[in-house]
């Protein structure tokens, strides 16, 4: 098992030079750890489409002390069980990413979801309306620094 | 007792609405101690003795309601429906022999009329569906549509048999031919038409799916119809289209005794009178309850195939069995 | 849609009256009106073993026009208070609400400084009746809420009520 | 099963939206669908959520790790013993605490009850949906006895908040045990009683087979997990695929079937109960003794920065919690993940074209709780 996924590391880190890290599952819960630029999540997906995985979470972070958003793709493959989660971090001032819903529709849901709480606009996605948020909220509540 | 004409016609109706008022009430509370009993919980105990009060008091709280007509509704026709509903199940019921001598109207073309008065209950629910403007109401007025004219034709194909094997459209003389034990009744007469206890399943399934009970209740779909046709009747617009469906159902299953099991006649030849009708009546209507909790709601498209491909067929060739079967005798 | 004012104010039939709130307190019929966790609780007192089919009220009727009592089971969110309000507004009077659970009540766990999604209670929508507290409340507790609510309509109590020791 | 709405000769079909609105008794709690339909066909259903949404990340922020076990029983309420390990597991992970045998195996003892305590819910309310109300009774039946048993044991009969960080909050006693095994004596034959009234019911099975296809690759790009991914063909199911807790230790088998439809959906949660219930009988013949919570458990759990992930086969299917954590005595951030948020995201691609009934049943099999979607 640890072979295939070794060599799926190796193809990561050609395309990825930023960082791939192979993690013990039992201490964090996932085996594979990528850094990646907001620029090539798109790109990072459809890798791991091709590859087999699925959608899981998209999840996003505020560094607020950084002035960062930092926003995990988690995938998991259904045959191997491997788990690998896809990292960027994206400015706090205008936060854009590439949507990956045209890869992984499922991921459209996920994306308004990061939007209603952080205010991450993703380009390209279908329709942008908040999801979990009344329609005519404008406010962001999982920002560190939200006032209700 | 032979009170002059009018007075006569009119105890019987006064009668007749006490005896379906009555039916209403009483059988919600057989249906709710039934489907307690199915579903091993005691149903109505705390109202009156063992419940017994408990149609009172629904019927009380229906008639104290606020009845309104929704804004946009069209206030004639939402008006109108409740009276279309329950219309036809009282003048069925007076053409039903229920006795000898108990009988309001007896006409030769009883038989005819039951059905005649039967199918304006499809015209009163639409126009209650259409007349509340409400989109679930619309969607259920055109399920009954669709539901009712298509469990019509076999019902009257079965009718038909029955006519061919008695002769007669006259309802107490339909009664009458099936004097004598049992087996004289038309349900075990297989010499005339062997497949009578199929004819016998056609109108059961049949006059289930005309009354949108059990398994049928593709009108009134709770779970997705949210109330049916009656989304936006409330108070006693509501209490009447259920008292109608219940007055339906005792058609229904009147009809089945006399054209089957041979109406007032006792099961061994002697001592025949109305008690022998009701008893048969009840049983009819307890196995109608029991398959309402018994059964889930078929699929829309399943139940039209089911009346175009099996029940009208079934039901011609029993039909042309029959005849064939007159001519050869 | 404004309900009309009450005539029976001017008009009083003393037994009539009594009558009728008899027959509307033994046949509540609740609005199917699951928002959470007191939605199941609700159908637990609905099913076979705390039965509330016995006090004439298991007819639960989807339609807010043809129900009595509107029994809020879960958390009111900012989101569905309008729609709440229209419900309670379509249902037809004599109507009455029971607030089940700690969030219909006051908002329950959901409730602390800086909160942006929840109504804190349902009082603060429309009038409510009966607040049955517990998170969820037991099947009993809802049907004390019933009787409680029967014995607000007709002023009688059915069952002794059970002093906590 | 229905076809596609069809165009009159080249017309567009004149369409309505029709609400499935908020408050509606097929939804099961508030989720409203806008159903543009034509007739009787769904053209396109746009679920619409967020109408019970309570916050759970957010107060995940503001509370102390102990502080926001109360929360985890009560995103999914109908499997509370499920989320709260998940949410334990992954601070247990984090903080590097040892959790005792005997509090391991009550743990997977606790979970499967309150599986299948949720199966039977989701049996009755799927059966309500097509019509069937019996069935709801008898198995709201059987529930009150697993109710019964878990209220012994913690209190609680809905929202048990059972674990602790180390292990459980209080040891099991006798008539726990004998209750248990009494329990598992008595469901046996419920399942044939079960599967004579409703599996082998000609009018449920025309209901559901052929209804609601899912693909194994709609799955997957749609991230469905639980018993909608094992009815389309993928066996994965985390207490295989990802070990977690002893179930490595115990031998059970993961109910799949390939058709992808409402049948293959109802049939693998009817299995999976069977299957919860060996797990119980072989967990209780090996229920070890001993201490029920770890010895040197920090009041102030202190955890190092960074995150820690750890995932749960809930009643519905995959649940995880990612914990980021930056050293404080608060969470820096809790994302939960829900199988309810992901199965119901599908549910628009699946149901264009057929009729309402057939959408409904469609829904009923993905088995939705809806605060579980709104978090």
């Amino acid at each position: 098992m640890n072979a295939d996924l070794a060599a799926l590391a190796e193809r990561c880190a050609v395309l990825f030079p930023e960082g791939v890290q192979l993690i013990d599952y039992a201490k964090r819960g996932f085996h594979l750890d990528l850094k990646v630029d907001p620029s090539q999540v798109v790109e990072a997906a459809r890798l791991f489409e091709g590859e087999g995985f699925a959608i899981d979470t998209l999840t996003g972070v505020d560094w607020i002390k950084e002035e960062q958003f930092e926003v995990v793709y988690d995938y998991y493959h259904p045959r191997h069980a491997w788990r690998v989660a896809v990292r960027t971090r994206i400015p706090r001032d205008n936060p854009t990413l590439p949507t990956i819903s045209p890869v992984f529709p499922g991921a459209n849901w996920h994306e308004r979801e990061a939007r209603d709480f952080f205010g991450i606009h993703f380009a390209g996605h279908p329709n942008m309306e908040p999801l979990l948020l009344p329609e005519d909220a404008d406010y962001h509540p999982l920002r560190k620094d939200f006032a209700a | 007792m032979s009170l002059p004409e009018p007075f006569r016609l009119l105890a019987f109706l006064v009668g007749l609405m006490g005896f379906v008022a009555l039916n209403a009430a009483y059988l919600v509370w057989v249906e709710r101690k039934t489907a307690g009993r199915i579903q091993r919980r005691p149903g109505p105990t705390e109202v009156g003795w063992a419940g017994l009060l408990q149609p009172v008091a629904d019927g009380l709280k229906l008639l104290s309601k606020q009845f309104i007509v929704p804004p946009g509704a069209d206030a004639l026709l939402f008006r109108l429906a409740p009276l279309l509903v329950i219309a036809p199940g009282l003048m069925g019921l007076a053409l039903m022999p229920f006795g000898e001598s108990l009988l309001a109207l007896d006409v030769n073309l009883g038989l005819l009329m039951v059905f005649a008065f039967g199918s304006i209950n499809v015209l009163a629910l639409m126009v209650g569906g259409w007349a509340s403007r409400n989109k679930y109401a619309i969607i259920s007025a055109a399920r009954v549509v669709s539901q009712d004219i298509a469990y019509e034709i076999p019902m009257l194909l079965a009718a038909l048999t029955l006519m061919m094997v008695a002769g007669t459209l006259n309802l107490s003389e339909i009664v009458a031919l099936q004097e004598g034990p049992f087996w004289r009744w038309n349900l075990f007469r297989l010499d005339l038409n062997p497949l009578m206890p199929l004819t016998f399943l056609i109108f059961y399934t049949c006059m289930l799916a005309e009354t949108n009970r059990a398994p049928f209740d593709m009108a009134e779909a709770e779970s997705e119809l949210v109330a049916g046709a009656f989304t936006e009747y409330a108070g006693m617009g509501f209490g009447v289209f259920f008292m109608a469906e219940y007055a339906n159902i005792v058609l229904g299953c009147s009809l089945m005794t006399v054209l089957f099991l041979g109406g007032w006649q006792s099961p061994f030849g002697a001592y025949s009178g109305v008690w022998w009708f009701l008893l048969k009546l009840y049983f009819l209507v307890f196995s109608v309850i029991w398959v309402r909790w018994t059964f889930p709601r078929t699929q829309f498209y399943n139940l039209l195939n089911l009346s175009w491909e099996i029940l009208i067929p079934f039901s011609l060739f029993t039909l042309i069995l029959t005849a064939a079967m007159m001519k050869v005798m | 849609m404004e309900t009309p004012e009450d005539y029976s104010r001017i008009v009083k039939f003393a037994k009539l009256d009594q009558l009728l709130d008899l027959g509307r307190a033994n046949s509540l019929w609740p609005l199917t009106f699951g928002l959470a966790c007191c939605a199941i609780e609700m159908m637990a007192a609905g099913a076979s073993r705390f039965d509330l089919s016995r006090f004439g009220a298991e007819v639960f009727r989807p339609s807010p026009r043809q129900a009595d009592v509107m029994i809020v089971a879960g958390t009111i969110n900012k989101k569905m208070a309008p729609a709440v309000k229209t419900l309670y507004d379509q249902m037809l009077e004599p109507k009455w609400v029971i607030a089940m659970g700690n969030c219909a009540i006051s908002g329950g766990p959901f409730v602390y400084p800086g909160q942006y999604a929840v109504v804190e209670g349902v009082d603060k929508l429309f009038p409510v009746d009966v607040f049955v507290p517990g998170c969820p409340p037991r099947p009993e507790a809802l049907i004390e809420g019933i009787l409680e609510l029967e014995e607000k309509i007709t002023g009688k109590r059915r069952w002794p009520r059970v002093e906590p020791q | 099963m229905s076809t596609a709405p069809f165009s009159r000769n080249g017309t567009p079909p004149e369409t309505f939206v029709l609400n499935l609105g908020p408050q509606h008794p097929a939804t099961h709690g508030v989720l409203r669908v806008k159903l543009t339909m034509d007739g009787e066909y769904v053209m396109r259903a746009e679920p619409v959520c967020g109408y019970v949404h309570r916050m759970h990340e957010k107060m995940g922020e503001n509370r102390t790790w102990a502080q926001f076990l109360p929360n985890t029983s009560r995103i999914d309420y109908l499997s509370a013993m499920n989320y709260t390990h998940a949410f334990v597991g992954a601070v247990e992970r984090g903080a590097g605490i040892a959790v005792p045998p005997r509090a391991e195996y009550l743990r997977v003892i606790t979970s499967e009850l309150n599986r299948i305590s949720s199966h039977l819910v989701w049996f009755g309310a799927f059966l309500l949906d097509l019509g069937g109300f019996t069935p709801l009774l008898y198995a709201f039946d059987d529930r009150e006895q697993i109710l019964d048993l878990l209220e012994g044991v913690c209190g609680a009969r809905l929202t048990y908040c059972y674990y602790r960080f180390g292990g459980l909050c209080n040891d099991v006693d006798d008539n726990f045990i004998e209750g248990t095994r009494a329990f598992v004596r008595r469901m046996q034959p419920r399942f044939k009683l079960y599967h004579q009234l409703v599996t082998e019911n000609i009018i449920l099975r025309k209901r559901l087979e052929g209804v609601g296809p899912i693909t194994a690759e709609q799955c997957r790009k749609y991230g469905a997990s639980g018993p909608v991914c094992r009815g389309s063909g993928i066996p994965y199911d985390l207490r295989r695929a990802e070990p977690y807790s002893i179930y490595p230790e115990l031998d059970f088998d993961i109910p799949v079937f390939s058709e992808g439809d409402c049948l293959a959906r109802y049939l693998v949660r009817m299995e999976e109960m069977r299957q919860s219930l060996r797990l119980i009988e072989q967990a209780l013949n090996r229920l070890p003794d001993g201490p029920v919570v770890a010895e040197k458990v920090p009041r102030t759990i202190k955890m190092a920065p960074g995150d820690y992930c750890f995932a749960v086969e809930a009643a519905r299917g995959r649940f995880a919690v990612r914990v980021v954590s930056d050293g404080t005595d608060t969470p820096y951030r809790v994302k939960l993940r829900t199988p309810s948020f992901s199965n119901l995201s599908l549910f628009e691609e699946t149901s264009a074209g057929m009729m309402l009934p057939d959408a409904l049943a469609l829904m009923g099999s993905l088995d939705l709780v809806i605060p579980d979607i709104d978090r």
